[in-house]
């Protein structure tokens, strides 16, 4: 059980777990943080025609670092095309081109609803978090959402403090302790991570799990991907630390 | 349009903005003018309404210098690094003493979109099944006369002053910028006065052997200021790189208000103007920002007569 | 993205164009594809929407060939010579077989604008005061839902085809565009298909070298035709000019039904391709219509590793 | 009274006069047919500051030679910017950036509203007419808007067949007769053509206008206009013809 855990870290599984779900998928809209590293590692990966599209306004990135931020000049030089934040919202997102648009979540309900604005009160809150950026139309927009984060009872909530962007879109959840996907408007856990038990997952929310098939965990991370994290995406542990 | 534009920072900022003025320094994590930013700090300027998109690390120190009321904006934080802290000293609890409008990306953008366009709201397809359009009563729904489903609108955003940062203009004002555009056409097009800050400045026929690069007629801009580097910590395609040690080191520095308004003393206050900031810095940090060229290659207009 | 759409004109069109499709062959007086109306008249296309703001002599040949079934515009006529005669044969009086929707020129790039933006409709300061609501009941009032003057909304514009020319493209459909960009980009996105016919195929990395240019990516393109002067005689900036001298002849060709024909029978049926047309024009006359350089000048996005 | 007539054309001198009505100008939206020539006469005589704008999407021309069409690539290469016509209208002329439009007209009332849609009746007309083009929303946007046509009872009429344009922002008409300025939402006859009587003119119109001042005629054209005109601007006589 703790054998796997010396190889790598949780922040690393989700990364792997969530660059995986995107094998096959064309055009996916990056999202600023952690989205950011999985994204970047499945297109060195299980998705080498991904699209890259950050709304910053460019299209067909092909970074040859990872991007602090999701502005950086590495994401243009070597662009299909770079346009006016107009046209990649207006043309690109709402226009309906973008297969996948992959978000970050401070606290997330059952529904896949997400909160990036406030924890408390909006008009006096306890702590003011980023507020929607591109969230909230990329969750109405983009065919389909996936959402990576990491899991506690204070992240995976009973009642979100503030709705910024809907779940009726959201298909899957990776976190640093399993994967969930939507099933029928719910979140239903799929796979546990390596040295993940059900009791340490139900511990790490607020509410009680709906269970599909958890008889096989999470393949591991490969030492390829591990490499790829470790020297190329995330040297300096921004990411993974 | 060939009288001359040119002028200092300090006599910019002196002319065009006022207490109490809206105003746009915009750019999405490419050309933020913090340059301008520093100055309006210097200057003192008081009871601002700053707008951005990401109000960034140039709003965090506007702010926590004192120079705004209100701000509105889309997202509040240090990307891929974490909060900016001195807006949350002042928006949190009981200290929320900052006045905030907020709106999502597209949001802001469509309201510059609408204050260029001289329409009195722009529709788009967000902020559905959320609380966005009760956190901010100006996001409204909107039926289409030709039925079909509800969007919603933003109201017109037309600042009293946008100031932005480029690659190069010319001394009327025309204005060229490659990689990353954001919204400062946009922004500028709705605004009353534009202050344009520049890499270089160049002679008009460089503007117009290239008329698709040009994203400002000096038309609509009222200075234009020579200041490179202008950007820093913020990039300039081609010309200087991100400078993420810097964002990576804020946090730290502004985590505490006393750190944070001993940095802005040191480095704000403490020096007159964006060469003093420079020679600060130092050529060795400069140098290491300096990315390799990457050339776009040339297109023909074709000469018809 | 970086399988080939490279094609022939006559199988681009054949897999799709179909009869009773809304197409719009896109341009204003610049970079109008007269090559893909041609071949769409080659192949006998029927009851086609064609949407244009300047229906131009691609469309006055089309509709006298019998393609059209509608023509939804904004501005009908030969640019400084005078009326589309084959257009006003089936408009005016009895003879009126032709179905008329008619715009602004705003209001057309609004339509498209609305298409690629997946909006239910576009509002604009037009119309006010006008008989253009009245002649097209699809031109309504819309109130703002921040009171203020009342505007009008048109509807959005999605055509079942786009067809573009353009200096350049990659085969993977990545297309690049300078001089005047009309609405192509609006008509493009807006649409279900595109084809793009280009002056010049290019290696990607042409494209990804100045992305700042690219005004399609290729996840739009459908097809991509190598069709070099297919825009004659409309002309394509830097590549070859406006042949000005055929838009005056036009004028007396197709004022007679009968001259008209004929021009189509020896200029469109007669020939089986482009190559033939162009041959039958002759190098002369091409050849007078190359301009001389006028180069835009390379820009430096920087290598950033 | 026949003397100037030797000298040059009514059109020549309809023209001469347009441009002249020019000096001072900033920004001008050139519209097809006569404005064209009109507007770039200006720009080599009374308004060598004037920033022409062409509604194909290009600010600050320098157009080489005069265009037959308005999105000749003479008005692309080394204008000062060239953007897509959404921005063009949307930005530049609804925004309010035009100081003066120029149009042409087919038929025109005493009010200065402007016909260039159908002769006749809408459904089944007479004559259809090219449209608005951007002239509607150029005569609803524009600070001022010019008139350049040619008179005769067919085209200044009581009643227009169709309202393709308001008349609320005209300034100023000029025909092959004279030149009228908007008082008081009506034009007024300010100036007569060398050699064209107030009988010539009321001849040529389906109304009896007001009329101002007119004991000065319009100034005959100079050598240079007509030069200018002649050997540079209409060498093939398009315009003048």
């Amino acid at each position: 059980m703790s054998e796997p855990r010396s190889a790598f870290s949780a922040s690393e599984m989700m990364i792997v777990a969530a660059a995986r779900e995107l094998a096959d998928q064309r055009v996916c809209f990056v999202g600023v943080g952690l989205p950011n590293i999985a994204v970047n590692l499945a297109r060195r990966t299980v998705a080498p025609q991904l699209e890259l599209v950050y709304e910053a306004g460019v299209f067909g990135a092909r970074p040859a670092r990872l991007p602090l931020s999701i502005g950086d000049p590495t994401i243009v030089t070597g662009a299909t095309a770079v346009t006016s934040m107009f046209e990649l919202f207006g043309y690109y997102l709402q226009g309906g081109l973008i297969n996948v648009g992959f978000l970050g979540a401070a606290q997330i309900d059952r529904h896949g609803n997400i909160n990036t604005t406030v924890i408390g009160d909006y008009a006096s809150p306890r702590t003011r978090l980023p507020g929607s950026g591109g969230a909230c139309e990329i969750a109405q927009n983009a065919k389909s959402v996936f959402v990576i984060m990491r899991q506690s009872p204070r992240s995976f909530v009973e009642e979100i403090d503030f709705r910024t962007s809907v779940g009726d879109r959201i298909s899957v959840v990776v976190t640093d302790k399993g994967i969930y996907h939507m099933d029928d408007g719910e979140m239903r856990l799929d796979s546990l991570h390596p040295g993940v038990s059900l009791a340490d997952l139900r511990a790490s929310m607020a509410w009680t799990p709906r269970v599909g098939d958890v008889s096989m965990e999470t393949p591991p991370p490969t030492d390829e991907e591990l490499r790829l994290i470790r020297e190329e995406l995330d040297p300096q542990g921004v990411y993974t630390g | 349009m060939s009288s001359s534009k040119v002028t200092s920072m300090r006599d910019a900022v002196a002319e065009l903005v006022r207490d109490g003025d809206t105003v746009a320094i915009e750019g999405f994590t490419h050309l933020i003018c913090f340059a301008a930013g520093h100055e309006i700090i210097r200057q003192r300027r008081r009871d601002l309404t700053l707008c951005r998109l990401t109000p960034d690390l140039v709003y965090d120190q506007m702010i926590a210098a004192g120079v705004a009321r209100k701000l509105v904006f889309s997202w509040l934080g240090n990307p891929g690094v974490g909060s900016l802290h001195a807006v949350r000293r002042v928006t949190e609890g009981d200290r929320a003493t900052l006045e905030l409008e907020e709106y999502s990306h597209f949001g802001m953008v469509a309201r510059y979109t609408a204050g260029a366009m001289k329409l009195p709201f722009f529709p788009l397809r967000s902020y559905a099944e959320t609380d966005l359009p009760t956190a901010n009563p100006l996001i409204r729904p909107i039926q289409s006369p030709y039925g079909g489903d509800q969007v919603y609108a933003v109201p017109p955003l037309a600042p009293d002053v946008t100031i932005i940062h480029a690659q190069r203009a010319d001394a009327a004002g025309n204005t060229q910028v490659w990689g990353l555009l954001g919204c400062q056409k946009e922004a500028a097009f709705a605004a009353d006065r534009v202050i344009v800050v520049v890499e270089e400045l160049v002679d008009e026929a460089v503007i117009r052997a290239d008329p698709n690069r040009t994203i400002l007629p000096g038309l609509v801009v009222d200075a234009v200021v020579v200041e490179p580097w202008g950007a820093h910590p913020s990039y300039a395609q081609g010309h200087y790189d991100r400078d993420n040690a810097f964002y990576l080191d804020w946090d730290a520095i502004s985590r505490d208000a006393g750190s944070l308004d001993a940095w802005l003393d040191e480095w704000v206050h403490g020096v007159a103007s964006r060469s003093e900031y420079l020679a600060k810095l130092g050529d060795d940090r400069l140098r290491a920002l300096r990315p390799t060229p990457a050339p776009s290659g040339s297109v023909d207009y074709g000469e018809y007569r």
